[in-house]
């Protein structure tokens, strides 16, 4: 067999290496749902190099919000789209939401989109919300606390994902971690009366 | 090619992991789709690999497509970690991710591919079990058409197969289904395990490890996420049943090699033609035998 | 030069790698040559319109080399040269497109690159000839056929 | 009956590999095949395996055909694992077939076709009688081959490219319009095949199919599983030019050129729409390389799919799914490939549900009492 071309160590997300470990991160978020990880990029936009690991040219993101940077969609390579149509989202979650995403046909789920919010927080903070957690991936139960999360998602999400297999995917992002809520968790806000 | 052609030099090699960046890119999209929506099938765009479909294509995409260098890889095929099968696999997978580290110790992998077995050794949070599927639709046995299947399952519409169930129970008085046992994920999709004995099927209920599943011939990639409901479809009288390795006298079997009565047996026999038993899971037996060799050593 | 640049490329193409790069490495240590993409190789898919209904669709995939670069003469002219080959060469894509810019900007050196474009299109010529005799030694006459009825071979 | 432990695996394998190396060394002549004699000499087979690959890539295939020692199936098989390692570099403009420059250009449907038929290098006339003459062939003599054939054409006063015939046929008001959809066409090295699927994802299907597969699948149309009864409105062989923009100038500029077999048939016409004008029925095929029972067999098929995706199958052929799933060579073999391999623990578990069953045939509807640990 041919030689190998050289493996590159590098840190820079938009590496090969280095999007090899952030989806490894990727793979354990939606399998632990609300296990909170670092992000092993040196970016503070944590969910931009949760994009670099995920996006090419095959596939649409929404950026309603505009978050972006001009400069950076040629590197993630992704299809401008909107936020109806996209196969990935990316918003503010500190904003009302203000769009619909798809939640994919019963013969195929999997083009539900997967929403990326970033929040102020994730982890134990004054005001967070807390959230507790149950569904494939959590045993028994977990919680989860999240800050600068505007309360329209997590209502909204109720409503996507009520018709399992149709669903959406949500990652919370802050600026240096990143926890998954697949379709499939059930969430629970304290302090609503229907609460535990 | 006209005359004067010459094969390029530095540029005939191999990146890491072999498959070209997109896609890797397109397996880990749809990874993560399977494991949100536990036991869906699916599809992606299948890479050709340099073996052949039905050798593990679909879990060599996985397990390249997930694989870095700071992971320590186990390939299993029957069990075995030296069956050949299992030693292409690894070489193949050692020689184009170099860092990557080899194992047979369950214990000590954190990416485990496997044909036709989950090892004895319960798994962990820290590991992912990669299967490799050569059908991984269990509804193929009633229904051969793709699209008709894809809509069964869309409306969880099972009853088909429970059918199918239903009529070995009435021929047979037993369900016959010895492996590839249909094995419903938190409670809607039913999946084909993969070619699992039912003695592996328990395992996958409530598994601390990610179990991901690939076809690569027939171009899917469905998930068991951890700590979810994996259930064998059964009938409320008709229990369902691992292997039970009992010989004539109703006494379970033991491994010839370490004695073990807790574990799947491969059949052999003997010079005189006799039956005699062995784990199938070599790293287990192994395990096992030198524990007993340590004991027996005096203080 | 009477060959169109449209077919500088393919002429060169058919040339001896070793030729192509030892002229393309004359011209650079005469001119400064900058890439403005990096060349690479890899597969492109060759897209048909069907002779049916003229729908696109996919052959199947083809190698594809290409590079880009800017070639800057001593005495400060500038040109541009370009290549995209069905190959898997990428340093033969780059020698290509640095001949194909002096070639265009007349920069030092060119004179060479014109004679590999003519060597080379005498080489595509002789091809194309072979294409046409073989067409031409097998054409069917069929004023001396002359069958009345339609044969069927059923 | 006894069942094989599998230790050792490794010096198995690679023994294995040293045998196969062996039996393609013991060659007497003492020479290895060059990859240009493959090419040239074996100019058809290389058409298979670049067809089959889905690559347009005769060196490379040359090589493939040697390593793997003629088989047809692994060496498309080494070409697509190839691809799998390379990357999309860039987009191609869509080529215009009407400009291959043919070397075969035949139609069974009229004698006077525009531009008139050349039958090229073909075998369709020739006796099927050894020549003996090949057996112990003088170097000389096969080098004079090419000199003897090219000075002797007659002069050559050909156009660059041929019209279509159908587009004639069309001209009259016989065929179908040409389609109102031209979107992006389906890329099945990205895309999963999930059905319905659009024609050009079955076109692109078949194109890389196995020529076996298509064959037979089309025979049975053929021969009566099916109603397409084809006449052949054009064959043609010949090498079609790829035009790609010039980096600099954007005009376009050729790349290279691209050996191919296009096939064009009508069928009969369909009864239908009471209300439209009854029209001829087509189908295209298309491969990479010389291949014309692939290129008919795709063009059959591709009738008999147009009929089956718009009334539903009626005959195996005209199930796209059925045929579409069935014609990967690489799929196909890997897959009765893989059952040679070990199957030792599914196999103990077919030993246990049997007895199991066994011992309950003997003991009807008695509880055996094997509970599971469950």
């Amino acid at each position: 067999m041919p030689k190998l071309k050289a493996h590159m160590a590098t840190h820079d997300l938009w590496l090969p290496p280095m999007q090899q470990l952030l989806f490894r991160d990727l793979l354990h978020a939606f399998s632990y749902p609300g296990q909170v990880r670092t992000c092993r990029a040196a970016e503070p936009m944590t969910w931009l190099a949760l994009l670099a690991a995920l996006l090419d040219g095959e596939v649409g993101l929404a950026d309603p919000h505009g978050m972006v940077p001009a400069g950076q969609w040629p590197m993630l390579e992704a299809v401008p789209s909107t936020p109806e149509r996209a196969a990935f989202i990316i918003a503010d979650g500190a904003r009302a939401l203000d769009f619909e995403p798809r939640l994919g046909s019963l013969e195929s789920p999997e083009t539900g989109a997967t929403l990326l919010l970033r929040v102020a927080f994730l982890g134990e903070a004054a005001g967070a919300e807390h959230l507790s957690l149950s569904g494939p991936g959590v045993r028994d139960r977990t919680g989860l606390a999240v800050t600068g999360l505007h309360p329209s998602w997590l209502k909204a999400r109720a409503g996507w994902v009520a018709a399992f297999p149709l669903g959406v995917d949500l990652l919370l992002c802050d600026d240096c971690r990143f926890a998954a809520l697949p379709r499939t968790t059930q969430v629970q806000r304290r302090g609503d009366k229907w609460d535990m | 090619m006209n005359l004067n052609y010459e094969f390029p030099g530095e540029e005939t090699g191999y990146a890491f992991g072999f498959l070209d960046e997109y896609a890797k890119k397109e397996v880990r999209r749809a990874i993560l789709k399977a494991i949100c929506i536990p036991g869906y099938q699916t599809p992606y765009a299948s890479r050709e690999m340099p073996m052949g479909r039905g050798f593990g294509t679909g879990g060599l995409q996985l397990t390249l497509a997930l694989i870095g260098p700071d992971d320590t890889l186990k390939v299993i095929d029957q069990g075995a970690d030296d069956s050949v099968n299992a030693v292409n696999l690894r070489q193949f997978i050692l020689h184009t991710c170099p860092g990557v580290a080899a194992t047979e110790k369950t214990e000590a992998a954190t990416v485990i591919q496997s044909r036709h077995r989950i090892p004895e050794k319960p798994l962990t949070e820290a590991q992912v079990l990669v299967l490799q599927v050569p059908y991984p639709d269990p509804l193929v046995v009633v229904e051969s058409s793709e699209a008709r299947r894809k809509t069964m399952h869309a409306e969880g519409d099972y009853s088909r197969l429970l059918v199918k169930l239903y009529e070995d129970i009435v021929r047979f008085d037993e369900i016959t289904i010895s492996f590839r046992y249909p094995t419903r994920i938190n409670g809607h999709y039913v999946i084909d395990p993969s070619p699992i004995p039912r003695w592996d099927v328990p395992k996958l209920d409530q598994s601390p490890a990610l179990v991901l599943l690939g076809a690569g011939r027939e171009k899917k990639i469905y998930a068991v996420p951890p700590y979810t409901p994996a259930e064998p479809l059964v009938f409320e009288d008709v229990p369902f049943r691992v292997e039970h390795f009992l010989d004539g006298q109703d006494r379970r079997r033991a491994c010839v090699r370490c004695g073990a009565t807790d574990s799947y047996l491969d059949e052999f026999s003997n010079d005189q033609d006799a039956k005699i038993f062995q784990c199938s899971d070599s790293a287990w037996c192994s395990e096992r035998l030198s524990r007993q060799r340590r004991e027996e050593v005096p203080a | 030069m009477t060959i169109p640049r449209r077919n500088w490329a393919a002429a060169l193409a058919v040339l001896p790698a070793q030729d192509l790069v030892s002229a393309a490495e004359a011209i650079a240590a005469t001119c400064l040559v900058s890439d403005l993409v990096l060349p690479q190789s890899g597969l492109a898919l060759l897209t048909l319109r069907d002779g049916a209904f003229h729908e696109p669709f996919h052959l199947g995939e083809v190698p594809v080399a290409r590079a880009q670069v800017v070639l800057r003469a001593p005495d400060g002219r500038e040109a541009g040269g370009g290549a995209v080959l069905l190959d898997d060469r990428s340093n033969i894509a780059r020698a290509v497109a640095i001949l194909d810019g002096a070639l265009a900007g007349r920069l030092p050196g060119w004179e060479t690159a014109a004679a590999l474009v003519a060597r080379g299109s005498a080489a595509r010529a002789q091809s194309l000839a072979e294409y046409q005799h073989l067409l031409a030694s097998t054409r069917v006459d069929f004023s001396l056929l002359g069958q009345p009825g339609e044969d069927d071979d059923a | 009956m006894g069942y094989v432990a599998i230790k050792g695996g490794r010096a198995a394998i690679d023994g294995a590999a040293a045998a196969a190396e062996f039996l393609r060394a013991r060659d007497e002549s003492g020479e290895p095949l060059r990859l240009s004699a493959i090419e040239h000499q074996l100019r058809l087979l290389t058409s298979r395996v670049i067809s089959e690959g889905g690559l347009y890539h005769p060196r490379l295939a040359a090589l493939a055909i040697k390593q793997f020692q003629g088989d047809t199936l692994e060496a498309a098989f080494a070409l697509r694992a190839y691809r799998s390692t390379k990357p999309r570099l860039m987009a191609l403009p869509v080529q215009p077939s009407t400009s291959m420059r043919c070397i075969r250009r035949i139609s069974s449907a009229f004698k006077d076709i525009p531009g008139g038929q050349m039958i090229g290098p073909s075998y369709d006339f020739a006796l099927r009688l050894l020549r003996f003459d090949l057996a112990n062939e003088d170097p000389a003599a096969f080098q004079a081959v090419a000199r003897r054939f090219l000075g002797a054409a007659p002069p050559a006063d050909l156009p660059d490219s041929f019209p279509k015939v159908l587009d004639a046929l069309r001209g009259e008001g016989l065929l179908p319009p040409v389609a109102a959809s031209q979107g992006e066409p389906f890329d099945i090295t990205r895309e999963p095949l999930v059905f319905p699927v659009s024609r050009s994802a079955a076109l692109a299907t078949m194109a890389r199919a196995e020529t076996g597969s298509l064959l037979a699948m089309a025979y049975s149309n053929m021969r009566g599983y099916g109603d397409v009864h084809p006449t052949v409105a054009e064959l043609r062989v010949g090498y079609l030019p790829v035009l790609v923009p010039h980096p600099v100038t954007g005009e376009p500029m050729e790349a290279g050129e691209v050996l191919m077999t296009e096939c064009e048939v009508v069928a009969m016409y369909e009864s239908g729409n009471p209300d439209a004008l009854p029209m001829f029925t087509l189908g295209y095929g298309a491969c990479f390389g010389h291949n014309e029972v692939k290129a008919i067999s795709m063009a059959i098929l591709d009738r008999a799919l147009q009929k089956g995706m718009r009334d539903g199958p009626e005959n195996p052929s005209e199930d796209p799914e059925f045929v579409l799933l069935h014609v990967d060579g690489v799929d196909s073999m890997g897959f009765a490939s893989h059952y040679k391999m070990p199957h030792y623990v599914t196999f103990q578990s077919d030993l246990d549900r049997l007895r199991t069953t066994q011992d309950k045939a003997r003991a009807p509807r008695t509880e055996v009492g094997h509970e599971s640990k469950l």
